[in-house]
């Protein structure tokens, strides 16, 4: 499998029905595709819906109904439009339950940056930083290294995306939940060994004594 | 009295040096007539604050393209690789702000409000240079209005009166830049007869533009 | 001509075509009855609408459509309804031309007294602050006296509504400009002597050589 | 899954000593069946926050005659003289607040937002106690976000998921009030098939309303 559908489909097990969920660009949007049968979750879209479809429907494309990438999205019946300042409201106010987003770096401090590359690559923070510190829960999903350089590391260097504890890292390795007392590693992705997750790992990680597989299929 | 005015004429009233809020999230529901307009008439110095610079070719891509750009308010230019090679070149000053707070410091300069108190970005680079208020224990950021000499705004429809509504993702920052542009120029894609938006499917009252263009097409591209 | 006519009637001079006008509850309603022919202006209730119309046409009477003091209104086309927010956002951003506000004192300084007599009367302020505070230009619309005894004061005695210097005062007896240097006499109602408004005022009043009678008709 | 649920067992869901935000300007827009059964079952030592009291035997004036309120926090209580007689009588607590600063406070409480930076109050007995700031030289009153355990507030429409449209001046504080009540129980005119309302109609979105009341009557009088 895929590392990126492993991602996906792990973080993908961590929605529950009912659930107002943002997904941001990338990686995180093909969580989608991968919800469990059963599971019906509301989608916004922080450029102004709630109820976006990832696959516009035949009749429902329109220049005006894009995700927040720009690219053109469907409605669901009962979906809601609405302007900037209630897209931000939702989510700074606690009204969304769920952000997956795309990360660079995560710390012990389960502090997260991913928004900036000094000097190198400044695309701006749209709206993760809202995100960030507003969601219900915060899930970063991204490959556990970057050319072999591990992206847990003890202290993020890179500019911090916020200082709020996110509530759980998945990557193609591990599922890590960080807590007041460090990241601990709570799952291995099939095929993958505790050894090779702290190898690749620059954080310290508690270890439990039963790590369980990811349960995802293929 | 008819607010509708042709868009040469509307360009026009802005000057060299202006500020300008600018709706649209990546060109959706930007005013794209109004912007092509603006490069052919060459203006310059300007300051544009909207969600991003969508891309090349497109949107305010077309004023980044042109260099009528001096500063920019923007909370993301990932999408548009001229922007950052302005930026990185020292040819255009940008400063990045949060999605959500760039959408409440505009609604702030609007409605009268000093400020913002959100919590983003506290303990970030953000913050810095930022005063910080404290309100039960909790520490926030202050964050300053925003109000620009003009608003150049989108949407579906506009009445001759000037009462606007919006569809769908294009609605987005136009009806938060509205009250805090000191003119407002509202960009239709049709212009209806007044009374034909019920007043509960109005979003912008009217008494908060000033001009609506004429001959709006969909989209304007 | 009623006391209350003069006032209504000289206030209703001060509008201008186009200019956004909230109207307080009880004698500032009256003013829109005496508006010049040919001034067109648009009405806002602050309890959500612009465009409202002070007597309801025929169909347009609505349980869901009704002014800040609770009685059925109607509404001309172009209409726009709101919410509280947007109501006092456009108060607060300086978007409301004219408020016409009743008074129970106005001093020196031009500051109104308009909400409370404590231990007395505590209605509250309502939508009273931030409409002073906000509006481009506060008209009050008084009673010269009450019971005998001046309005117009020196310093007010009851609690401001806001420190912010109203724009103009309208009473039975005159026009009053408060100014920094302090209240100016514009003009006195007809039959009315500038020595009897200087007798019925505490404040002083700045009397230039000219005072005009008001341009009211019966 | 459907959000309806009768009256009698949505009031069930609100304990004694409960704070709620209650919709309505004078009863124009308040959830009167709601307010009814708020009587009907006793409920006491609320904490009530609205623009007014209405009259006695109208709106929240039901709660007032029922003696249901130890606090409110309201902008005006002018039409309704056993609310001004309670509160001299020191039988209930009454807070005033200026409307605008109200509607802002609320709003701030369901945004997340730290506080109000206002002018309407500086200089006033509203300001006494209060913190002040400074923004670029400028003087605002710091007021402090409102949030409930309860919104409970009238509408329109509601479709069965609960997306929520108002009409007219019926709207008034009720889709301020919805993200600032942990629970919010609405009390639609009338119930509608979800997708009924296009999603450009729809004032608050689903994700904020928990119940919403069946059988909605006429302004439920």
């Amino acid at each position: 499998m895929d590392d990126k559908v492993v991602i996906a489909k792990r973080v993908a097990l961590e929605l529950r029905s009912g659930n107002l969920v943002n997904l941001g660009i990338g990686l995180p949007t093909t969580v989608a595709r991968y919800l469990p049968a059963g599971v019906v979750v509301h989608f916004q879209s922080e450029n102004g819906i709630i109820g976006m479809q990832p696959v516009p429907e035949a009749g429902l494309a329109n220049e005006f109904l894009t995700d927040a990438g720009g690219g053109p999205i469907g409605a669901v019946a009962g979906a809601a439009a609405f302007d900037s300042c209630m897209s931000f409201g939702l989510i700074r106010g606690k009204h969304l339950d769920v952000t997956v987003l795309g990360g660079l770096q995560v710390d012990e401090l389960g502090q997260l940056a991913n928004w900036m590359v000094p000097g190198k690559m400044v695309p701006g923070m749209g709206g993760a930083m809202d995100l960030v510190s507003g969601a219900r829960r915060v899930i970063v999903a991204m490959t556990h290294t970057a050319k072999g350089a591990p992206k847990v590391l003890k202290r993020c260097n890179l500019p911090l995306t916020s200082v709020r504890r996110v509530d759980l890292l998945v990557t193609e390795m591990a599922v890590i939940e960080p807590t007041g007392a460090g990241l601990v590693l709570k799952e291995v992705a099939p095929g993958v060994t505790v050894e090779q997750v702290v190898a690749a790992t620059e954080a310290a990680l508690i270890v439990p004594d039963q790590v369980p597989v990811m349960a995802i299929t293929e | 009295m008819s607010k509708a005015v042709n868009v040469t004429k509307a360009v026009e009233l802005i000057p060299d040096g202006a500020s300008l809020l600018v709706g649209g999230f990546l060109g959706v529901g930007s005013p794209h007539r109004i912007l092509a307009e603006l490069v052919r008439q060459g203006r310059k110095d300007l300051t544009v604050i909207a969600n991003d610079t969508a891309r090349p070719g497109v949107g305010i891509g077309l004023l980044i393209d042109a260099k009528l750009v001096r500063k920019l308010i923007v909370t993301h230019i990932g999408t548009n690789p001229e922007t950052q090679r302005q930026m990185i070149a020292g040819e255009t000053e940008v400063e990045l702000a949060p999605q959500g707070t760039l959408a409440e410091r505009i609604r702030a300069g609007g409605f009268g409000l000093g400020g913002v108190l959100t919590p983003t970005g506290v303990g970030t680079v953000v913050a810095e240079g930022k005063q910080t208020v404290e309100v039960d224990g909790e520490t926030f950021l202050l964050e300053k209005p925003i109000k620009a000499d003009f608003a150049l705004i989108a949407c579906w429809r506009a009445d001759y009166n000037g009462n606007l509504d919006y569809s769908l993702t294009a609605r987005n920052f136009n009806p938060v830049m509205a009250p805090a542009g000191a003119v407002v120029i509202a960009e239709p894609t049709e212009i209806v007869p007044v009374g034909a938006i019920a007043p509960d499917d109005v979003v912008t009252p009217h008494v908060l533009v000033d001009h609506i263009i004429e001959k709006g097409m969909s989209n304007g591209r």
